[in-house]
């Protein structure tokens, strides 16, 4: 579904990726380890569209999708969050929801006085959906507040219930859970199997937290100093001598 | 002998009252985690010790002086330090600017060792020295964040999720430091979600729920404690 | 209820610039005023009753301006109303006073005006007069061949602009370069390199209060002179605000202001303000507030229809201190006469120029 | 009657300048787009519509819709090159250009109706719309009535506009960029869309204003016009359209009030204009200081 | 004239305005918004200045110095007094604030001195011809204040604890308070600094020029241009953003566009193509928008990402 082809980048002297490749399967949930500054935001940035690559190729459905804006690219159905969460401040939680509903009628100028009744009744059924995902993200106590009165975790929890609400073919998610209570983080580690089960949707995902690397992975791809240093079910991965040192255990290796 | 001690303060932002009457002391020579589910008010309290906030009830003392009203520069004159959860660097200053502007109550002299200290501590600085803050990658930027309030080498050290975005083994790295930094004579706060490595080297921990003090315990008994894990800590 | 009635003022309006752009011109505007004020009513006041003068200030703003009369008619209901000196202000100004059949005296000399409507009066000659006298004066004087020209962006500037072009033509003069400058700015030195690129033998136009003074200064110090000299259009408007040495042997013409009534006025606005009138507008505004004061009594009422017909019965026998003193209107309730002197700048002191 | 022929007055022009704090609100509170050149739009409308009218003999209305069209189409020129700059540096540009269309209409004098007009001149005579079969004596009341259709017009189409989703992505792009980029929406197409619906209703407003005064020229069009228009829509509440209707009516009674106060305060013509103006920077001020998010604060949308 | 000669005449305009837009740029860092009483600072600096140099007969330099003291003062006060109640509020609505300020300060001005137009007591100026330009000891003293004070505003943001403590703020003003800086007072330096800036300009202007109420107000403009095309918030950005718009103002109306167009005469017979005078203003603007379209945050401004 998702395949990235020798992807460089450099940001000066700093060489951010050195030809990083993976793909990732229609209905697979994939994830994205290594240590801090492996490259992984970046890689994100460049498949998103947000920062233009160097070198490399990366495909969509087998479509190519170098140099396109990033709202083209959402709109192909690849969405993603970002790890310092971003939560406009004078939007409320269900207008947040709301934004990322696609293909809205309402967007269009026209659209507005010619066709209303559409629009409203579109309008009712995003806002059914907002509340059943505010609903799962914890939020909806606070449906109507602005936000940006939340807390760090529930920035993040936004970040998410937004994709959710997107509901794209791919969901690239970077630290979804970091700063969210573990017991919630549990749940949205279900809501997320679900989703693949359910609606066999795709997922990449970048986390430090382990446990739900573990949980949810199907095939781990692990990145260091910008390049690949292995893939793997998580089994395997868990097990890799290399990985173990390079980024799960405690020395000095940064 | 107590450090720190809040006695029964009430804060908020504006009308919105988060912190109902939340009493806790910290003696000069512990570390203390503080733990709860999201929005329960953990930052509110770190940011009303800082001083961000003023509260509405309640006072404040440390070091046995009342603090309650000081703006946060003065706190950080008396010696506190302040990680806070987000936004937590320059962006436009490099990493040794930066390190330096944490630095700024202290003499110059001396700076540059300090800065050498800091970065034996996170080797990572060293090698990123020049560039901004803002081209930092998430876990460096935390670093970064950590480095620049241990400049100073603060009595107390209030740390707002230090660990968020961090990869396993720096977590590690991390707490090991923290650890170092108490021996060398910080009182130390923080809050975590993912409680299991802090409360390892903790002394107590504090429940944080609804803005109020649920619990209070040893650390090593809320290890212990399985419902405890289970509501707080995920099992 | 008579005798209360006779005892409450005639109350008039005047809209003037006294904040904004224009303010310094806006200044002797409202001095000028007051003198014929207390004038008028030491000797009397009109119809038995004091002259009152409601004035509004314009902001030299046209949306101002249009607000200041629609309160001055709607409201107060005045007869007449003196102003609008920018003529962004006076035109659409004097459209609404005429609609409402409001008489209006302005003193702005944008030929424009003369087809406003039959409630409206200007006391000052329009440009196309000043302009080409102002070239004569320059072609007689100097026998210049080679103009350069300069006024402000305004109408009156352009208007200036146009005529004196059409008059240099006309006289077969070459015109070697053409500014305009806005107003209101710290440096003007962009615009004299231009205006002295070309070598011009004489440069005429206009130039207005303290932008005269700037363009004068730095002129005088970036040693920019025509070789036969400056010749302006108001010449008073350049000089009065200027520092004495860099306007030594400036040429140029006013309306008139000789005469034993235009000395009284210098002396009594010296006496009463402490220096002499910067601009020439306090004495229009003076003829103006005077003009209306003889025409009210000559009608012996405050009615705007009767003041209307009234002022051309009275201009011609008045004699003002403002532009030569015969006010006297045409069919247009513009001027008939507008004199001009020929006047040169000496020690600081404009005065009668004499080959 | 006077007093109320002046009412009538103040509430056209409350209309016109009402219409133009909208389509500002429009762009500046919803879209957070802080465009100082509004009054370019303003100027724009205010001379295509006197052209079309007094060159081509068109009727009012045929005007006042080229009015909305050249300004929209102006709009959709100077956004498309400064469309990727930030906040402030948009501001000044957009306060340069506003300042660029006035020294245009002011230094061609071409763009004129005949002899002694365009340019500095300003252009007479401009025809008010059914002038001929309206007395003379309610024509004001018809106008008032005019001008408030048109403002009703404004408010509901914007209102619309603000209510729906394309506001929503509006109040999204406000803060930031990235967001609304990840989630697909066009932010620059937005930003287009929205710099050309305000402009082209700030056209709207400057055919009106003219075509009542009858007469135009570009000192109208002062950057203090735009400033105005700010003031309006921060003292009602910026980003809602009833606040900045209050607050234009607002700024305009405190134009016009300081005018009446001063003819029972026995001071000195001169220092009274002075006193009047620093009362009105002074008052601007306090409504800032204790009413920060304006009279009316944005209204939260609430599902 | 001299090409010499235009390159001064661009120098003094710089040096003025620079000035000016050195202290707005400096005041945005921190504040974070566009001051429209900023160049209000400079008219009521002009006339301090006046009242101590021609009313009290005091040296005109003493005049200035103490007139830029109280001007920031002033400022300090205006901050206390106004801005420090508006700290959380948007920069839009601290701009609207700084307008009415800005009306209620130019009229204070004209209130009290009245609206006649004023000069320093330095007499006429001579000027002196230096190879071949013409340029007065007034005017080399102008360029020479503004080069010094910009070495000292240098100096000052380089190298002194103020500076460093006015990045901290301007990049992260909770954080610099965590770090120790009293960031209060960090904005009250600032005020001070870009109100006395700005009055120096003002009384520079006046020494060339000559002193109006609306002295201020009428640079305002190119003050703001000069920032933006230097970059909002960088000091060295508005010096050489000062000199580009000097330079684009003079050289641009002194050429002959027809000359350059064909060559200077090489492809047909073109000259006296000049810009119309009364686009002067719109110059500086066209040079600023051409400027963004090439860098969207002007030329020294920080980039962001
Ligand atoms: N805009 C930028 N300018 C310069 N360098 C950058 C920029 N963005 C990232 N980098 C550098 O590129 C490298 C990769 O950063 P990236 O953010 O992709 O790391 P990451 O894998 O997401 O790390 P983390 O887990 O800490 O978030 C880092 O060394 C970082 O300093
Ligand atoms: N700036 C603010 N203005 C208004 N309300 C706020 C603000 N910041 C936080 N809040 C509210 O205060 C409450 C507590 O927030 P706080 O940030 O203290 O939570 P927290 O315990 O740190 O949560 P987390 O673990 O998610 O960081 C939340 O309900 C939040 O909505
Ligand atoms: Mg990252
Ligand atoms: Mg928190």
């Amino acid at each position: 579904m998702l395949v990235v082809e020798d992807v460089h980048k450099s940001f000066g002297a700093i060489k951010a990726l050195d030809g990083v490749s993976l793909s990732v399967e229609q209905g697979t949930i994939a994830g994205l380890i290594g240590p801090n500054g492996s490259g992984k935001t970046t890689l994100f940035n460049i498949i998103s569209g947000f920062y233009e690559k160097d070198a490399g190729n990366i495909r969509l459905n087998g479509k190519s999708i170098d140099g396109l804006d990033p709202f083209r690219i959402a709109r192909m159905g690849l969405v993603r969050t970002f790890q310092v969460a971003k939560a406009p401040a004078k939007l409320t939680i269900l207008e947040n929801l709301l934004l990322a509903a696609k293909n809205q009628m309402g967007e269009k100028v026209l659209d507005n006085f010619l066709k209303p009744r559409e629009i409203f009744r579109k309008e009712k059924e995003n806002l059914n959906k907002a509340l059943d995902i505010a609903e799962i993200i914890k939020l909806k106590r606070f449906k109507n507040e602005y936000a940006g009165n939340l807390s760090g975790g529930q920035k993040k929890l936004l970040s998410l219930g937004r994709v959710l609400m997107a509901n794209p073919d791919i969901f690239l998610l970077d630290e979804p859970t970091a700063g969210v209570n573990p017991v919630l983080t549990l749940e949205l580690v279900d809501v997320i199997v679900d989703i693949r089960k359910n609606l066999n949707k795709t997922f990449l995902i970048i986390e430090h937290d382990m446990n739900v690397i573990w949980h949810l992975c199907d095939l781990v791809n692990v990145l260091v100093a910008g390049s690949n240093l292995t893939k793997g079910r998580p089994e395997e991965i868990q097990k890799d001598e290399r990985v173990l040192e390079a980024y799960l255990s405690g020395s000095k290796s940064t | 002998m107590v450090l720190l001690e809040i006695k029964s303060i009430y804060s908020g932002y504006g009308d919105m009252e988060i912190l109902h009457g939340v009493s806790m002391e910290l003696h000069h020579d512990e570390i203390v985690t503080i733990i709860g589910p999201n929005a329960s008010g953990k930052s509110t309290l770190l940011k009303t010790i800082m001083g961000y906030l003023i509260p509405t009830k309640g006072k404040i003392r440390f070091n046995g002086a009342d603090v309650t009203h000081l703006r946060p520069d003065e706190k950080a004159r008396v010696g506190i330090g302040y990680v806070p959860q987000l936004e937590n660097v320059f962006p436009p200053l490099t990493v040794t600017e930066s390190l330096d502007m944490g630095a700024y109550t202290m003499p110059r002299h001396g700076l540059k060792e300090r800065i050498e200290e800091i970065f034996d501590l996170f080797p990572v600085l060293r090698v990123k020295r020049k560039e901004k803050a803002s081209a930092l990658s998430g876990g460096q930027r935390q670093m970064l964040a950590m480095a620049q309030a241990l400049m100073t080498g603060p009595n107390l050290l209030l740390l707002d999720e230090p660990s968020a975005g961090l990869a396993p083994n720096t977590r590690i790295d991390v707490f090991k430091k923290i650890q170092e930094i108490h021996h060398m004579g910080s009182a130390i706060i923080i809050v975590e979600q993912d409680a299991y490595q802090s409360l390892r080297i903790s002394n107590r921990c504090y429940i944080l729920v609804m803005g109020q003090k649920e619990h209070e315990a040893p650390a090593d008994r809320i290890l212990e404690d399985e419902r405890i894990k289970k509501a707080y800590l995920g099992g | 209820s008579g005798a209360i009635q006779a005892k409450e003022p005639v109350k008039i309006g005047a809209i003037i610039p006294i904040t904004g752009t224009s303010e310094v011109e806006g200044q002797d505007m409202s001095r000028g005023l007051q003198i014929a004020l207390d004038e008028i009513n030491t000797a009397g006041g009109v119809l038995g009753r004091s002259l009152e003068v409601i004035v509004e200030d314009t902001e030299t703003r046209p949306k101002s301006g249009l607000d200041a009369v629609h309160k001055l008619i709607d409201i107060n209901k005045v007869p007449v109303i003196l102003g609008g000196y920018f003529s962004s202000v006076s035109l659409p100004t004097g459209n609404y006073s005429n609609s409402q059949g409001v008489v209006q005296l302005t003193w702005s000399t944008s030929p424009a005006l003369r087809k406003v409507g039959p409630f409206f009066f200007g006391i000052c000659g329009t440009d196309e007069l000043m302009a080409a006298n102002t070239v004569k004066f320059a072609i007689e004087d100097a026998r210049a061949k080679r103009f350069g020209i300069i006024v402000d962006n305004s109408a009156y500037g352009l208007g200036v602009l146009e005529f004196s072009k059409r008059e240099i033509k006309k006289a077969g003069g070459e015109i070697v370069a053409e500014v305009k400058y806005e107003r209101e700015k710290a440096d003007y030195r962009p615009e004299l390199q231009r205006v002295f690129a070309q070598k011009p033998e004489v440069v005429v136009g206009t130039l207005i209060g303290k932008d005269a003074r700037t363009i004068f200064k730095q002129a005088y110090e970036l040693g920019l002179k025509p070789q036969s000299g400056w010749y302006l259009s108001w010449i008073s408007l350049a000089t009065a605000p200027s520092i004495p040495e860099t306007v030594e042997g400036v040429k140029g013409l006013i309306g008139r202001l000789k005469g034993k009534a235009a000395n009284r006025f210098n002396e009594m606005y010296q006496e009463k303000y402490g220096a002499p009138p910067q601009t020439v507008w306090g004495h229009y505004i003076y003829d103006a507030v005077w003009l209306t004061a003889l025409a009210i009594n000559f009608a012996n009422s405050p009615e705007p229809k009767a003041i209307k017909d009234a002022l051309f019965k009275v201009a011609p026998v008045y004699r003002g201190v403002s532009g030569g003193g015969d006010k006297t209107f045409n069919a247009d309730g513009m001027q008939k006469y507008e004199v001009y002197q020929r006047m040169v700048c000496k020690n600081g002191k404009l005065v009668i120029y004499q080959k | 009657m006077g007093v109320l022929y002046f009412f009538v007055y103040l509430m056209i022009m409350a209309n016109v300048y009402g219409i133009l704090s909208l389509s500002l609100n429009f762009q500046a509170g919803v879209g957070g787009m802080s465009n100082f050149g509004h009054v370019a739009f303003f100027c724009i409308g205010a001379y295509t519509s006197t052209l079309l009218v007094m060159l081509c003999h068109v009727h009012f209305l045929v005007g006042i819709l080229g009015a909305f069209i050249a300004s929209g189409l102006f709009a959709f020129l100077i956004s498309i090159p400064t469309r990727r700059l930030k906040a402030d540096y948009w501001a000044i540009t957009t306060l340069g250009a506003g300042e660029i269309v006035r020294l245009f209409f002011l230094n061609e004098s071409w763009i004129s109706t005949g002899h002694y007009s365009g340019g500095p001149f300003g252009i007479r005579g401009i025809p008010r719309p059914w002038e001929s079969i309206i007395p003379g004596n309610i024509y004001p009341f018809f106008y008032l009535f005019l001008t408030l259709l048109f403002l009703g017009l404004t408010y509901f189409i914007l209102q619309r506009l603000i209510n729906g989703p394309f506001g929503r992505v509006l109040k999204a792009i406000r803060e930031d960029d990235d967001l609304p980029l990840s989630l697909g929406k066009n932010i620059h197409e937005f930003r287009v869309k929205t710099m050309v619906i305000g402009g082209a209703f700030a056209g709207i407003a400057g055919g009106l204003l003219v075509h009542y005064t009858t007469y135009v020229d570009p000192f109208f069009f002062m950057p203090m016009e735009t400033f105005i228009v700010w003031a309006m829509i921060m003292v009602g509440g910026i980003g809602n359209n009833r606040g900045a209707l209050i607050g234009t009516l607002i700024i305009q009674l405190l134009y016009y009030s300081t005018r009446f106060l001063k003819d029972y305060l026995p001071i000195e013509a001169q220092l009274l204009a002075s006193l009047r103006m620093i009362s009105i920077g002074i008052l601007i001020v306090v409504v800032m200081l204790f009413l920060q998010e304006g009279l009316v604060k944005e209204k939260k949308r609430l599902y | 004239m001299l090409f010499q000669q235009i390159v001064i005449n661009a120098l003094i305009r710089a040096s003025e305005l620079g000035l000016l837009a050195i202290g707005l740029t400096v005041t945005y860092d921190i504040l974070k918004f566009a001051n429209f009483a900023h160049v209000e600072f400079a008219c009521i600096g002009a006339f301090l200045a006046y009242t101590m140099n021609v009313t009290l007969g005091m040296n005109i330099i003493l005049a200035g110095l103490v007139a830029i003291l109280v001007v920031g003062v002033l400022s300090i006060f205006i901050d206390r007094l106004v801005f420090i109640r508006l700290r959380g509020a948007s920069s839009i609505a601290l701009m609207v604030t700084s307008l009415g300020l800005g009306i209620a300060l130019r009229n204070g001005v004209r209130a009290i001195w009245g609206a006649r137009i004023k000069g320093y007591a330095i007499g006429l100026q001579n000027p002196v011809e230096l190879i071949g330009v013409r340029i007065t000891p007034v005017q080399i003293f102008i360029i020479l204040t503004s080069v010094i004070s910009m070495v000292i505003i240098h100096l000052i943001l380089k190298r002194t604890k103020l500076g460093k403590a006015m990045r901290a703020t301007s990049a992260n003003p909770a954080l610099a308070q965590a770090c120790g800086i009293h960031t209060e007072r960090i904005v009250r330096w600032v005020w001070f600094m870009g109100a006395s800036l700005a009055a120096l300009g003002g009384i520079m202007i006046g020494l060339d020029t000559h002193l109006t109420p609306r002295m201020g107000f009428s640079v305002m403009i190119p003050v703001f241009a000069i920032s933006i095309l230097g970059g909002l918030g960088n000091p060295y950005g508005a010096m050489v953003g000062a000199l580009i718009l000097g330079l684009t103002e003079n050289i641009g109306l002194y050429t002959d566009l027809g000359k350059i167009l064909t060559l200077n005469g090489l492809i047909g017979n073109l000259t006296g193509l000049y810009i119309p005078t009364g686009y002067k203003l719109a110059i500086s603007f066209i040079i600023m928008i051409v400027v963004l379209l090439w860098r969207p945050s002007g030329i020294m401004g920080k980039r962001e990402r």
